[in-house]
């Protein structure tokens, strides 16, 4: 297996998917000429052309809408946003047109976009551009969330997602794109809605998405080195939809549970999670579940600090000595 | 307003010799004139089963307006789509969708066009090429230009019809549209209903403009035109100028056509023909009496002699009995299932596929 | 103590805002000449004038922008949404503007903004109108948000937001618009923040705000009558600041509690709650706590159905006889 | 783009005899000089720290532009107002922020202007009339807009200048903020700075115009103009027109003023001076040697006697140091502590009045 970056994993996604299906069209601001703004899109537009590979204006309502506009018409696109955080311009098209139009039209009209770009803090970039809307988003029925934490899980979802033929999510992060794992040469496929158990443990368990993921897995190791805890990790790569079973089996296997996000706290991902085990797995919890999200304030610029605002690995391992 | 000054004014020039037109068809004209009789049938209809409670939300009629949908609609060719707001019946109607699937669907009904799920400002019918029915004021204007595009990319020769109304140009998206469609040359004719009132604001109390509204897309080099909703002939002449630019050049066009609503923004508009109202019953009787799209191309059917007053009455009653017809088609009509709340939100769940069968989509439990 | 409309009540707070303070205007779409949509701002415009109570075009974006421009120079807009739902246009401006632009200062500037409107389902306008945006604005640090049951609470809280220096998001509804409640002729305000025990009990705490704090109160009445169950009934009022306090007391003297809103299940405010619950009441709880939402689809329009969607007396009822 | 048709080309008129620079001192000219001078150097020394570390994020650069913020900012009086995009350190010095202040923003430290929370892109004064440093590509233009409409409440005879680049033009709220503009009379001058890029891409492959972007106000019957960014009395005489059409007639106006970006757009940008990039390096040559906004007035003030090579050479030294000087000052400075992460979100809670004491504010347990 080859070892590759995450950017390059998505890339070879948009790549095979291009060559696979001809109405899969890739748009965005700077994606063409420009390679993308993290080089996500690099030689796509060289090796494709203008047609299937397309700059857009700074104009995220408007391409966002085009690009569902166009999906009723069975083109397939798949639509970048610089950010993620750059939705705040395109919530409308997003919330009403792409998550709605099938439900309005009693599923006369379908609407398979994908929606993709960095939704992270982390990089010192300040409060506006380090949105992470997940929660927001997978509170939306008719939309579909995904968040990748590695190179393997982003080629694959990617892939699935763009021949989903619902609207799609899609969550990558600016701290991976340059981070390296390994691919299969071979062609694979990785379904919504499966969680992935990164490591398999016994004691507690860890429920993180997206970088978090990573995180989680950090701990897990200095957990199982200083302490002698055994954590299991649980990737959700999908937030909606979800992964519940594999959830609930690790739970019930461990009496416990610290859900990390990267997401501000008030009604993120975790305080969903939270709810689920609360309602089903109240009789198998040895201790409150507790969760770690970012410091509770807009994403500060100072990369000194922003570096303390998300959780670490020490944070981690601090809420489950709390409860083990 | 001035109930004068308005290009509404009945045209000089005759439009009836247009090409476009003279190669109408004694039919065809009387399918246009039916087709406009059909939607106000069907409006008046909807209004009454609305007070007599049948319906819930809102019913925003299209009476006063029915040469423009009509018109437009009868220039679509098999590539040619369109799209528009939620004052959306006379649009449907004239892409030929039927009266029980939309008065079913204003009542809720599981027959209705949306399953009931829409309402009132969600008419759908894809096969139709009559992509909706959009509530969120401006919010359809990218989706049109969506059409426009994937005609474009599959290589057909067609349009995209994208209506909205003359408050609806106050939304931020039409102009990023405008933009993008000019510099991709795109096939996409958005057209202006400015019946002069968003809800209970005036045109002027809305819009900054030099000679109209539709002169706003110039600064994005496009073309435009403005034009009365008066006359279908008109309508039909100057749409037609915009589709062929659509379909022989891919560029856009803003169209402005003038027109006027002869109920309340909806029927919960209690103040658009009282004194102290936004607008005076004058100007009302007014558009009644001198602009009505359906009297006016009437009398000149009668005038070709394509028309007799004893035809129109019949007609007129036939349709009216259409109408009456669907109110009670959609009156016996079943509800929908309450297991059909959750149904038709993803395609893959409906059709359980595997990634239908993956994964929880939905939370309650 | 007269007995007064919900709308009149609002209405009631905006008059003396406006005779209180010279910098408070009311601005939106019809809320001028028109009264409102809802007649919520009925003779305002007449007896305060072009300059106090404004009509805006149908540009959320733009107005709800130029509010809070005009905010950091110290007028304070109180701004309506004729639908809370329409937020999504001017997504960008409430997230990243009003919420942000304090802490992006350092905080040099405020934004002593108001924003309103109704945000509820159950009127069958569908999908795109009955949104409720309470768990995603909450979850913004920067932003307060509202949600006033009664005429009462709406006319004390609304005083209270104009006088914030913060912004805050006030989220009326349409379906209460035209309810009675007793509201006292002397002047009163109720602090964000703080919840109201609407009923006292003893077996179990429904957790509630909005509309869903009446139908809480209803089924409390049932449980009462049919299942001689005392139910404690706390309407949150104020979703942040959240009152903990109250909600942990009541827990921890009832020991069970259900969550209702009218919001969507995934990451909604009961999740929140929840999640609070589980890590502060761990073992006060005789039970799982358990939620109610609105049915998990986008808000169909039949009435018929729509009316099922919400939650009901009865569907609350049935959750708590299944831990009682 | 061509290198020569562009409209920053010297232009014929002397503009230094327009009454509002004919009727500048010696020592006010200076200070323009100074000003644009001030600029270039901080933006040197920001680039230098940037690539030693320093900072984190983005680093969007001014050079090239200086004549812009700094003849702006000359014209302001008490009740002035400015408010612009993320590329503002040369808008923030042009009021009279000070070096020290905006280097440590750029570092992160609790001297900071926003107390390092808010970087490169949020740099704000208020008490200089001031309001940042926006992030989010045109968000800014309805926050302009209020600040007009607060300075009409008010009743003061001032102006809010709102900045934005020519790829910002293309976000839908300029053009709902353009119609509240011209239709509520607000005194708001839109300015567009137009270096031909937005990122990678050129003003003609984001933007469909006729003769300029400023144009497209036009349609929102607003008065609109266009002018050259090189001279810096260019740039004033222009600006200082719609200045009074603010002031004097409570009107807007949008100006369209070309210049030229020497860096690539944030620090980032590899592609903006290479082989295969996005212009060519022979462009960016032809700017800097003839449109350089620093060199054409430093010229301007040796041909009017108000300046020798030697001054000019002391002076720029000056200011070398001073930029130098706040990069130690900024590397000297204190990080903000951890605690401060959660302050300034709430203006209650930071003064922990009443409303700030009731109830839970943050969620972390
Ligand atoms: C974004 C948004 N804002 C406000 C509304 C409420 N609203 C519905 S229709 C309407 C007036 C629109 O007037 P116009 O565009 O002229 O169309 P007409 O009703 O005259 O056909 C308003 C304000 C909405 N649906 N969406
Ligand atoms: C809504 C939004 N979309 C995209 C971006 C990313 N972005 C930041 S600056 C920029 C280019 C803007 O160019 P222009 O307006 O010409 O300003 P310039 O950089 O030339 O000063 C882009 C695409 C953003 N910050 N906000
Ligand atoms: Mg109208
Ligand atoms: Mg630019």
């Amino acid at each position: 297996m080859a070892l590759i970056e995450y950017r390059d994993a998505l890339n070879q996604a948009f790549d095979e998917e291009l060559a696979r299906d001809e109405n899969v069209v890739l748009m965005g601001e700077e994606v063409a000429q420009y390679d993308g703004a993290y080089k996500v899109t690099k030689g796509l537009w060289k090796k494709w052309g203008d047609k299937r590979v397309m700059d857009t204006p700074i104009s995220e309502a408007a391409f966002i809408g085009m690009g569902i506009g166009a999906s009723m018409l069975g083109i397939r696109p798949v639509m970048e946003l610089m950010f993620w955080s750059f939705a705040t311009v395109a919530w409308d098209q997003i919330i009403n047109n792409a998550a709605q139009v099938r439900y309005m039209s009693g599923g006369l009209i379908n609407c398979p976009i994908v929606i993709r770009g960095p939704a992270n803090g982390g990089t010192n970039v300040g409060a506006t551009h380090s949105h992470t809307h997940e929660n927001f988003l997978a509170n939306v029925p008719g939309l579909k969330v995904v968040c990748p934490a590695t190179a393997y899980d982003a080629k694959g979802l990617m892939k699935t997602a763009i021949r989903d033929n619902d609207p799609v999510m899609f969550m990558e992060n600016t701290l991976l794109y340059g981070e390296k794992w390994e691919v299969p040469e071979e062609e694979y496929l990785i379904p919504l809605g499966k969680a992935d158990v990164k490591r398999e443990g016994t004691d507690i368990t860890l429920i993180a998405h997206g970088r978090a993921a990573l995180t989680a897995l950090r701990a897990a190791e200095i957990l199982a080195a200083e302490h002698n805890i055994s954590a299991e990790v649980i990737d959700l790569r999908s937030i909606r939809p979800l992964d519940e079973e594999a959830i609930l089996a690790s739970v019930r296997k461990t009496h416990r549970a610290v859900l990390i996000e990267e997401n501000k706290p008030f009604c993120g991902v975790g305080a969903q999670i939270s709810s689920i085990l609360m309602e089903k797995c109240f009789d198998d919890l040895d201790a409150p579940v507790l969760r770690i999200s970012s410091i509770d304030a807009p994403a500060i610029y100072s990369p000194e600090l922003e570096r303390k605002q998300l959780p670490r690995p020490l944070d981690i391992v601090a809420k489950v000595l709390s409860i083990c | 307003m001035a109930t004068s000054a308005k290009s509404t004014d009945i045209s000089k020039t005759d439009f009836g010799k247009s090409p476009i037109n003279a190669r109408l068809s004694a039919e065809q004209k009387l399918k246009l004139l039916t087709d406009m009789v059909r939607i106000r049938c069907f409006e008046n209809e909807s209004v009454r089963q609305y007070s007599a409670g049948k319906m819930g939300g809102f019913l925003h009629v299209y009476n006063g307006q029915e040469a423009i949908a009509t018109g437009c609609a009868s220039l679509m060719g098999d590539d040619d789509h369109m799209i528009t707001a939620y004052r959306n019946h006379g649009h449907a109607l004239g892409v030929g969708m039927n009266m029980n699937e939309c008065m079913a669907e204003l009542f809720g009904k599981a027959t209705g066009c949306s399953k009931g799920k829409g309402g009132s400002m969600h008419f759908f019918a894809p096969d139709k090429n009559y992509w909706g029915g959009h509530g969120i004021v401006g919010g359809q204007t990218p989706l049109g230009l969506g059409l426009a595009y994937a005609l474009k990319y599959k290589g057909v020769k067609g349009a995209a019809m994208c209506f909205m109304g003359d408050g609806a140009v106050n939304q931020g998206c039409l102009y990023e549209s405008l933009n993008m469609a000019s510099l991709f040359n795109l096939p996409v004719i958005y057209i202006i209903e400015n019946n002069g009132y968003s809800m209970g604001t005036s045109l002027e109390r809305s819009s900054a403009f030099k000679s109209c509204l539709a002169e706003r897309a110039a600064g994005f080099n496009m073309e435009w035109a403005q034009c009365a909703g008066t006359d279908i002939y008109e309508v039909r002449a100057s749409v037609q100028v915009a589709m062929e630019r659509a379909h022989n050049e891919s560029r856009p066009t803003m169209l402005e056509i003038d027109t006027y609503r002869y109920y309340g923004h909806s029927t919960a508009d209690a103040k658009h023909n009282v004194v102290g109202g936004y607008r005076e019953r004058e100007e009302i009787d007014f558009y009644k009496k001198n602009h009505d799209p359906i009297n006016v191309f009437k009398a000149k059917l009668i005038a070709e002699g394509v028309l007799t007053e004893e035809q129109f009455d019949t007609l007129e009653e036939g349709i009216k009995a259409e109408a009456a017809q669907s109110a009670v088609f959609a009156d016996e009509s079943p509800y929908p299932e309450v297991s059909s709340i959750t149904e038709d939100v993803y395609y893959e769940v409906d059709r359980q596929t595997e990634a239908g069968r993956t994964g929880k989509h939905f939370f309650n439990d």
